[in-house]
């Protein structure tokens, strides 16, 4: 399986965008009012907190359908796994790039409001979903048990959403998902598109990450399931040896 | 299906009574971190009263931890494992059985926790009705999410590390709301804390829903 | 052996059991959802609520919000003083420490400290943004920042 | 009326990677009792477990007490008994309290009470009162014993049945499976004490690399 003409497109245009990005974002796009330079993390940070929610979300799909017996099969989990490694390495963007942003903006590294604290638990959560997928068992087992856990975890999201949105927080509200100023963005004229362009790019970045860490994962099982009929066959021939000709 | 429940709660507790486990290992661990906490931050004694709520669910979370690797390193043994799968039980009844125990054995953790708070901590109690749902909700949460990851780290070579790094953020909004609403209890502001007794009752509902669905799979795992 | 004709019923009750769960699992989060947003006072407190509760408060720690009023701001050495303002209630602020970079008439704050007679003693500020962002020399006209309805 | 308790064509299992099973052919009839004898690794173990819908058969047909084990290895449990090499019986409390525990959880209406069932092993009186963590291996492996006859038994699965007990315990164990027999119990054991466990059996069959070889072949061979 080496990779198609489709996945090195993908991979080409999420560099192009990604360098677009750069140079709307450190060059066209103006100072913000209020923030200054510092306002150009939102073009980094708004796009990796995006991916977050894409990356996770698709580990529970993934899972539910791997519960599912009608859909179950392995690639479900391998596609979970790899979603949810890359999940976590943004995860871990997110907080750093918000640390650095908050600090310039707000004054402070970190503060126990409810956008930080959920987006901290969301981490520890899937970094434990990672640990556990690095124990070892009967594939299936195994399969079903990170399926489980991925679940127990995504479950638990909206609770700790909620148990923390009851403070009010410091994190400003959401200025892109807001039906009501959908089409009179908070976000003015280029910042905006720029957003817009950064949410895109990473995406892309995603999906050929995704597709790559996928077909990885795809392979050392194939290598794993050939091993399966030569064992079979030597065990046979143990038997063989034993009983005189077959 | 209730009926095997109880017996499976009532096997776990019977356990517990012989070896004695919870009340001369865990109780003593409890009481422990009450006075190390009070030890620590005696020097500044407003700030002992005004954590007491935080400190007191710490420790049951801890407590939690050591209930849950018990209650499952018990049936790891000897091939006890495949005896449970062999016995016939709705592998429903056996979650809400062991959740049940270790929830019975939170409880009982719990009034020898409360009393030591009040002592130690130097705190009087205004709203006993919010406190006692507060800590029955909290517990049942606890407990029900705990058999879901013990279950799940059972058969695992890696079992003692890895289920504090599951669960703990998994009951981390238990840990907040629980804490919320005990604070609510004690300071006599008993308005603020209801609103957080919801959210542990949706907790313990969710968690108690996802383990008698997912045990049976969990169970079947691992050989 | 009537084994068969067991195992049927088995597995719509284990089907049944699904659903079951799934749905009490939906209206559990449906219901955190719709029921949830029952106090919100808990990371900060607004000045004007901050000054109705004065009594209760005392002098215990917690987060103020406000917009810090134009006019009011007065440097010191190593301190700095202010009033906020919500809802037409104004708190005179006395900060310890020197103020974030970001810090300036007209944007929201949010403050750590306690009360200390009228006054709020401060010993850290943070400066809480809007959703709003704006060039620094748009053509157009510049939103006022917001704060909390 | 199914005369044929188990059925297994082809039957394929894994142990994590490892085929365990790989392409068992096997019809146990019932009131048959059963020897598979063979060496260390050839799979005993692991057949019985799969019997028991304790390890999936991934591939061939496996089909016992009715049950279809690809389809659903479950429901079988309940119908069966398994002697492991583990006892499964809980340390920290009393044999009686075992046995309890075991009558109770598998709720079979026509189980002898616990009470004669400690008998018939010669674990009544004070041993019944006492933990099982302070039990000899040999007396473990007795209150094992006994909490097979409080299951609802038609098939019986034995693993080396007779290790671990001493010749009074031995005697007691030869009893009860002729008596199970007799009473129409399919026994399958697996064992490497032939002496003890021929005379026993009605077949014997040899396992080697996960494959059964019946006849008299196998017998020729004598791998033990």
């Amino acid at each position: 399986m080496r990779s198609g003409i489709g996945t090195r497109l993908l991979g080409t245009a999420a560099v192009a965008s990604l360098a677009l990005l750069a140079v709307m974002a450190l060059v066209i796009t103006p100072q913000d009012v209020n923030q200054l330079d510092a306002v150009r993390f939102l073009y980094i940070h708004v796009p990796l907190a995006t991916l977050m929610y894409v990356a996770f979300g698709v580990t529970a799909v993934a899972s539910v359908l791997y519960l599912w017996p009608r859909y179950r099969a392995r690639k479900w989990d391998l596609l979970a796994g790899a979603s949810a490694e890359i999940g976590v390495v943004v995860t871990g963007l997110v907080l750093v790039t918000g640390s650095i942003w908050g600090r310039t903006t707000w004054g402070v590294y970190w503060t126990w409001d409810a956008r930080l604290t959920t987006t901290a638990v969301l981490f520890v959560l899937f970094l434990g979903y990672l640990a556990l997928r690095r124990v070892g068992g009967d594939i299936d087992a195994r399969a079903k048990r990170n399926a489980i856990a991925a679940l127990a975890a995504a479950i638990d999201m909206p609770i700790v959403h909620k148990s923390v949105e009851w403070w009010r927080t410091l994190h400003q509200k959401s200025s892109i998902l807001d039906e009501e100023t959908f089409m009179h963005p908070h976000i003015h004229g280029s910042m905006y598109w720029t957003v817009l362009l950064g949410i895109g790019a990473f995406l892309l970045l995603f999906s050929w990450l995704l597709v790559n860490r996928y077909r990885l994962a795809k392979l050392e099982d194939r290598l794993e399931d050939e091993g399966l009929e030569r064992a079979i066959a030597e065990r046979r021939a143990e038997a063989d040896a034993l009983t005189g000709a077959p | 299906m209730l009926r095997d429940a109880v017996v499976m709660a009532g096997k776990d507790l019977r356990i517990e009574l012989r070896s004695r486990v919870a009340t001369n290992q865990v109780a003593p661990f409890a009481v422990l971190v009450l006075i190390l906490f009070a030890f620590a931050l005696d020097p500044d004694r407003g700030v002992l009263a005004r954590a007491a709520a935080g400190l007191f669910w710490v420790a049951v979370l801890f407590c939690a931890l050591l209930a849950i690797q018990r209650a499952f390193t018990v049936e790891a043994s000897d091939g006890a494992r495949d005896n449970l799968r062999l016995s016939g039980l709705d592998p429903a009844a056996i979650f809400l059985g062991k959740a049940g125990a270790i929830a019975a054995e939170l409880a009982l953790l719990e009034v020898i926790l409360g009393t030591g708070v009040v002592l130690l901590y130097n705190r009087s109690l205004h709203g006993p009705v919010l406190l006692v749902v507060t800590c029955a909700l909290a517990t049942i949460g606890l407990s029900a999410a705990g058999t879901v990851y013990g279950a799940l780290a059972a058969g695992l070579r890696v079992r003692e590390t890895l289920l504090p790094l599951l669960l703990l953020p998994v009951v981390a909004p238990v840990l907040l709301a629980a804490t919320r609403a005990s604070e609510a209890a004690l300071g006599g502001t008993t308005g603020d804390g209801w609103p957080w007794v919801r959210l542990l009752g949706v907790f313990a509902v969710i968690y108690m829903a996802f383990g008698v669905v997912a045990f049976g799979p969990l169970l079947e795992e691992s050989s | 052996m009537a084994v068969e004709d067991q195992r049927a019923p088995g597995r719509t009750q284990g089907r049944r059991r699904l659903i079951i769960a799934s749905l009490v699992v939906l209206a559990a989060l449906g219901f955190l959802v719709v029921r949830g947003l029952g106090n919100a006072t808990l990371y900060f407190r607004t000045a004007d609520e901050a000054v109705a509760q004065r009594q209760q408060l005392g002098t215990e720690r917690f987060r103020i919000e406000g917009t810090v009023v134009d006019g009011t701001v007065k440097g010191m050495s190593n301190a700095v003083a202010f009033n906020i303002e919500s809802k037409g209630v104004r708190v005179p602020v006395l900060h310890q420490g020197d103020p974030p970079e970001l810090f300036k008439p007209n944007i929201p704050v949010v403050l750590e400290g306690h009360f200390q007679g009228d006054a709020f003693a401060s010993d850290r500020i943070m400066v809480k943004h809007s959703e709003d962002y704006v060039a620094k020399h748009p053509s157009r006209v510049t939103v006022p920042p917001s704060t909390v309805p | 009326m199914d005369s044929v308790v188990v059925h297994l064509h082809g039957a394929v299992s894994l142990l994590g990677r490892f085929p365990a099973l790989a392409g068992v052919d096997l019809d146990v009839a019932a009131g048959e009792v059963l020897l598979v004898q063979g060496p260390n690794g050839a799979g005993k173990t692991t057949l019985l477990r799969a019997c028991a819908g304790l390890v999936p058969v991934v591939d061939g047909e496996a089909t016992v007490l009715g049950h279809d084990l690809r389809k659903d290895r479950r429901s079988v449990r309940r119908h069966l008994a398994l002697l492991g090499h583990a006892t499964g019986l809980y340390d920290d409390l009393t044999v009686a309290d075992n046995l309890h525990f075991v009558a109770r959880s598998t709720r079979h209406a026509a189980a002898p009470p616990v009470d004669e069932v400690l008998a018939r092993l010669g674990l009544a009186g004070r041993l019944a009162s006492v933990q099982v963590s302070r039990l000899s291996a040999g007396q473990r492996r007795r209150v094992a014993v006994a909490s097979l006859l409080l299951r609802p038994a038609q098939l019986w699965l034995l693993d080396e049945p007779h290790a671990g007990l001493d010749a009074d315990g031995r005697e007691r164990l030869d009893a009860l499976i002729v008596e199970a027999s007799r009473a129409g119990t399919s026994v399958v054991m697996a064992s490497h004490e032939l002496e003890r466990a021929r005379p026993l059996a009605t077949r014997i069959v040899t396992m080697a690399g996960g494959q059964i070889h019946t006849g008299t072949r196998a017998e020729v061979v004598g791998v033990a």
